[in-house]
């Protein structure tokens, strides 16, 4: 039997679309269900937060760090600051330290909550959606307690943390840990062995280590395409060469190895925050840094690694209180160059699930 | 292997290419002339030793006399990180483009021939995406850059 | 029809308003028109009445099973928030998309409503409750049911809108698919009773609840499965509601229509869900069968108990794709209803079941 | 529009069609106000903070409020974020394919005048009533879930306040 002609047309998916988590448009060319090409247009969020840096003190860059990245905006400030730091050579203290892997750890959890929640949603169930936020609660009124926002924290500053934590967040927090890791076992048994989910998701979207690697993918999704390579232990930053905890690696490279990898970096980052919590000394929390302080000519590329892979930020110096340059990356703006590469070739549906696997964010990409 | 390793193997190798600059304030960090750049990066992404088959970030630099365009490299298997930068004028500012080597360059090329107005050669893709489509005001990035709705912050 | 309708306790209805209006002095035709008139318009009013307060059940179960209230400022636990929706969309503006298909456009959601409520012309509420007792009723709510898949094809081809007909395709494809198995299993069915009138099916399934069709035939949790399955499918409700799927489709076949046009097919597709549990309960459940209650009420309880599981799919499940669908329709469904209806109507040929 | 404009035309004429109008006003008012869909938009930050308000602690859906995913069956958008000078057509372009009525929330500082950060970039648009008509503005960056809930209270009581004559074609 001859194939029949088909007509491809072009459907435009966003820039306000459900599915794709805030503002991207992806054009696609379909043939009937398929998805034969993928032509992201970006762009709608681009509030050009590297020009406005550029026109700011390092501490006032912070807050808008806030904004470049804001479902782990603590990693955001981490990675300034570190930057900064590093340029004018400023030691950070010992507390500090332990304040910000508590408080980057929990971002970590609180972040891939959403991307359970928001994962399950585009396959269409539409509870563990409502779970996830609900556990996240738990962290957010954590940070609400230590720095007074439940989203923009601007809690991690040039050479410590903004304020200590008060007395009662040590209990609240092994709480909200046992909590969540409970609930953990729920939201397993909600999806992982679903067999709708597990039609859905597995053998889906399979992304080669190798063209990951090539388009710079990082995080999460390079892991879970067997690439076993985390910033926090192969770039060591802050002290988390310190603690006791693995690297969760899988091998398919599809939404279920991703989705899974990011239950299991849940467990782990409780492992890192439970540690953290037992080793955490008294001290100060801030080096003395003047507001207006003038690092010396020069650059720096630091980096950390946040719940969509590598973040990164480029200062150029030139010996005045404001930077010459900042230049961020986030690992969506990769994550979503990769994609027509490896998605194509698919049903709509099934690019949800690839879309919504890669936890992309726009802001990040569009800064 | 560690910082000082790298520089060194990185100087006895490239080094009638690369040469070390003093900048650097976490990486080892070099200066590459235009001209090698393509040949240097395929050269460094297939170097066993070194590897570095992971592009972070490149990033172009106005520095209100010459564009710098600075490339952040890492290497996943050795655990390395290394930094390139090279500089140019600003008339007919010129680079080609490494996607060939790391085809993650595509967008961030794309981005500073749009916000620097910096040519690429030879890359494949080169449209608007960060700016509205029917954006008018010449390269936004750059220091000199002015709009008439555009408030800029007082120096001081 | 009414000669039929002597034994029925509808008639009492029908046989006043005839009384009455002929003592208006009304002439014979007329007279039968309007107590018909009458008699769809209450039936209406009921289902409407019934599909609203689904619409609230759906909101105030979804809403506890996510460990939240749900509508809660209209009245008591906001019993009448859906009232209060139904009254918004009368008020909203009715867009109407420049390059439309104007006839498929405004009669999609005119077809979709008729096609939910044609069904309960045959549908026994209760002893002796029914609108007319055909003698082919099962096979004539199959027919009309089908109507609805029609309303969305044009829904979404009148919209000219990408989203809207990629909906009204997948419907098409699904309902279609979705019909053999639900056919399958409901003959098993009518292999027992021995007939295709509903009243007969209802009442060969009298005495106690050991005599459901669900216990009484050798496969019937079989069969029952196969239906529920099938019908959750048919009333595009997760994890088969790709026609609408909100995350691929934005809206779907009725990303188009607003107002009085959207609710028609909101309604309806609370009232097609209300349909299948109906026919469930008909089928499988001993319909208006039961003990101490009267009978409406026991097809009413035993109804919404159906309603209940398939709202419960719904707040639990992700939803299947597209072609996973029909792979599971026709190389699952399909063959197990068939198997089922093969074996036991060898049973019931050899008389092996009680 | 529906059924709102033509109620007045109906009832004027008639004999005591006044006091139908009065308390016919109060239930369609009271009505669009206890069932206002919201538009699924979310640019940026406010965004996460809507679908928290959405969530379990703090439950929308108690207003009688649910998300639509197409502009046509909604009543309300909610502008969470920033709309940068991208954007704004689409926006636009959203908030005219609304039926009416139709009501805007303008989340946060970026939608209310450009936002606390932005206020010297190229690309962001300063307030969003540049494009659209605002009927409530809560500050915050972002705001808390109760804000954005008590903006809604307002809405609901700003949409209560309302006249049928309100409806009618100027």
């Amino acid at each position: 039997m001859g194939k029949l002609k088909t007509e491809e047309f072009v459907v435009n998916m966003g820039p306000v679309h459900p599915a794709t988590h805030g503002v991207c448009r992806l054009m696609l060319t379909m043939d009937g269900e398929k998805v034969v090409k993928i032509e992201p247009v970006i762009g709608y969020l681009h509030r050009a937060i590297e020009k406005i840096c550029e026109n700011r003190t390092y501490p006032q860059c912070i807050p808008l760090m806030d904004r470049f990245e804001y479902v782990t905006s603590m990693s955001t400030n981490q990675v300034f600051a570190q930057a900064a730091e590093r340029l004018a050579g400023i030691e950070v203290p010992e507390r500090a330290e332990y304040l910000r892997v508590i408080m980057l750890e929990l971002n970590r959890i609180a972040s891939h909550l959403i991307f359970y929640g928001v994962t399950a949603m585009d396959l269409g169930a539409l509870t563990p959606f409502l779970y996830g936020l609900r556990e996240r609660e738990y962290i957010v009124d954590l940070f609400e307690m230590t720095c007074g926002q439940r989203l923009t924290y601007n809690y991690i500053r040039v050479g410590g943390v903004s304020r200590d934590i008060p007395p009662q967040f040590v209990p609240k927090c092994r709480e909200a840990l046992k909590i969540i890791g409970d609930k953990l076992r729920d939201y397993e048994g909600l999806l992982n062995e679903n067999p709708i989910w597990l039609r859905r998701t597995r053998g889906i979207g399979h992304l080669p280590a190798d063209l990951a690697i090539s388009y710079g993918v990082s995080g999460p999704v390079l892991r879970a395409s067997g690439v076993d390579y985390d910033i926090r232990r192969d770039d060591p930053y802050s002290i988390y060469d310190r603690f006791d905890w693995e690297v969760p690696v899988r091998h398919n490279g599809d939404c279920y190895d991703r989705y899974l990898l990011r239950l299991d970096e849940i467990k782990q980052s409780i492992k890192i925050i439970e540690q953290a919590l037992d080793g955490l000394p008294e001290g100060d929390i801030k080096a003395k840094v003047s507001p207006n302080f003038k690092p010396p000519a020069g650059e720096v590329y630091s980096r950390v690694e946040n719940s969509r892979g590598e973040m990164g930020v480029y200062i150029q110096s030139d010996g005045t209180n404001k930077p010459l340059r900042v230049k961020c990356r986030g690992g969506s703006y990769n994550q979503l160059q990769a994609l027509p590469h490896f998605g194509t070739d698919v049903l709509v549906a099934d690019l949800v699930a690839i879309f919504a696997t890669l936890d992309i964010i726009l802001p990040e990409v569009d800064r | 292997m560690t910082k000082e390793e790298l520089t060194n193997y990185i100087s006895s190798t490239y080094g009638s290419q690369l040469k070390p600059l003093d900048t650097g304030r976490h990486d080892p960090l070099f200066e590459i002339e235009p001209k090698d750049l393509v040949s240097v990066c395929r050269a460094l992404c297939d170097d066993e030793k070194v590897k570095f088959n992971f592009l972070c970030n490149i990033s172009a630099v106005d520095t209100k006399e010459k564009f710098e365009v600075v490339y952040n490299l890492a290497s996943l298997p050795n655990k390395l990180r290394l930094d390139l930068k090279f500089s140019m004028p600003y008339e007919n500012a010129e680079i080609d483009s490494v996607q060939e080597v790391w085809s993650g360059a595509n967008w961030h090329e794309r981005e500073i021939w749009e916000l620097y107005g910096i040519n690429i050669r030879n890359h494949d893709n080169l449209t608007r995406f960060l700016l509205p489509d029917d954006w008018d005001q010449g390269f936004p990035m750059r220091k000199d850059w002015d709009a008439p709705d555009f408030i800029r912050m007082p120096e001081k | 029809m009414g000669d039929n309708l002597g034994n029925l306790e509808l008639a009492h209805v029908f046989y006043w308003l005839r009384d009455l209006l002929l003592a208006t002095g009304l002439t014979e035709p007329w007279v039968t028109i309007v107590t018909y008139t009458a008699l769809g318009a209450m039936m209406f009013g009921v289902l409407a009445l019934l599909a609203l307060f689904l619409v609230w059940w759906e909101r105030k179960i979804g809403g506890h099973i996510q460990q939240r209230f749900g509508p809660m400022r209209t009245g008591w636990h906001g019993w009448y928030q859906t009232v209060m929706d139904a009254l918004k969309l009368l008020q909203k503006e009715d867009v109407v998309v420049d390059k439309r298909d104007k006839f498929v456009f405004f009669w999609a959601p005119v077809v979709c409503f008729v096609a939910a409520f044609l069904a309960y012309v045959v549908m026994p509420f209760g002893n002796r409750l029914i609108v007319a007792d055909l003698n082919i009723g099962i096979l004539y709510i199959m027919a009309v049911t089908t109507f609805t898949v029609i309303s969305l094809l044009m829904a979404g081809w009148g919209s000219n809108n990408k989203y809207a007909l990629l909906g009204g395709l997948r419907s098409a494809a699904q309902v279609v698919s979705y019909e053999v198995p639900m056919v399958a299993s409901i003959l098993t069915v009518i292999v027992y009773a021995g007939s295709l009138s509903m009243v007969d099916i209802v009442e060969a399934q009298s005495g106690l609840f050991i005599n459901w069709n669900i216990f009484r035939l050798p496969f019937g949790p079989i069969a029952f499965i196969v239906y529920i399955i099938a019908a959750t499918a048919e009333a595009n409700r997760t994890p088969f509601d790709i026609p609408e799927a909100e995350q691929e489709l934005v809206a779907g076949f009725n990303i188009e229509y607003s107002g009085m046009k959207f609710a028609m097919f909101f309604l309806a597709e609370f009232v097609n869900m209300f349909t299948v549990s109906a026919i469930a309960v008909t089928l499988f459940f001993g319909g208006w069968n039961g003990v101490f209650l009267p009978s409406w009420l026991w097809f009413l309880l035993k109804t919404l108990g159906v309603v209940l599981l398939l709202m419960l799919f719904r707040w639990t499940y992700p939803r299947l794709r597209v072609d996973q669908l029909m792979e599971f329709a026709w190389k699952f469904l399909v063959p197990l209803a068939f198997a089922n209806l093969i074996l036991g109507s060898i049973m019931k040929y050899l008389g092996w079941y009680w | 529009m529906g059924l709102i404009k033509k109620v007045p035309a109906f009832l004027e004429p008639v004999p005591g069609g006044g006091i139908v109008t009065t308390s016919l006003e109060k239930i369609l008012h009271h009505a669009q106000a206890c069932s206002l869909w919201y538009m699924l938009f979310g640019t940026a930050c406010c965004a996460i903070e809507l679908m928290c308000t959405g969530a379990s602690r703090y439950d929308f859906d108690r207003l009688g409020m649910i998300f639509r995913a197409t502009p046509r069956q909604s009543d309300l958008i909610i502008t969470a974020g920033t709309i940068t000078k991208k954007m704004a057509p689409r926006l636009r372009k959203i908030y005219d394919q609304m039926a009416e009525p139709r009501y805007v929330i303008a989340m946060g500082g970026c939608t209310i005048s450009g936002g606390p950060f932005y206020y010297d970039s190229y690309a962001v648009e300063k307030g969003v009533d540049h494009i659209i008509p605002v009927d409530v503005h809560i500050p915050g960056c972002p705001p808390r879930p109760e804000s954005l809930l008590e903006g809604c209270l307002h809405l609901q009581k700003k949409i209560r306040a309302q006249k049928l004559s309100d409806w009618q074609e100027k």
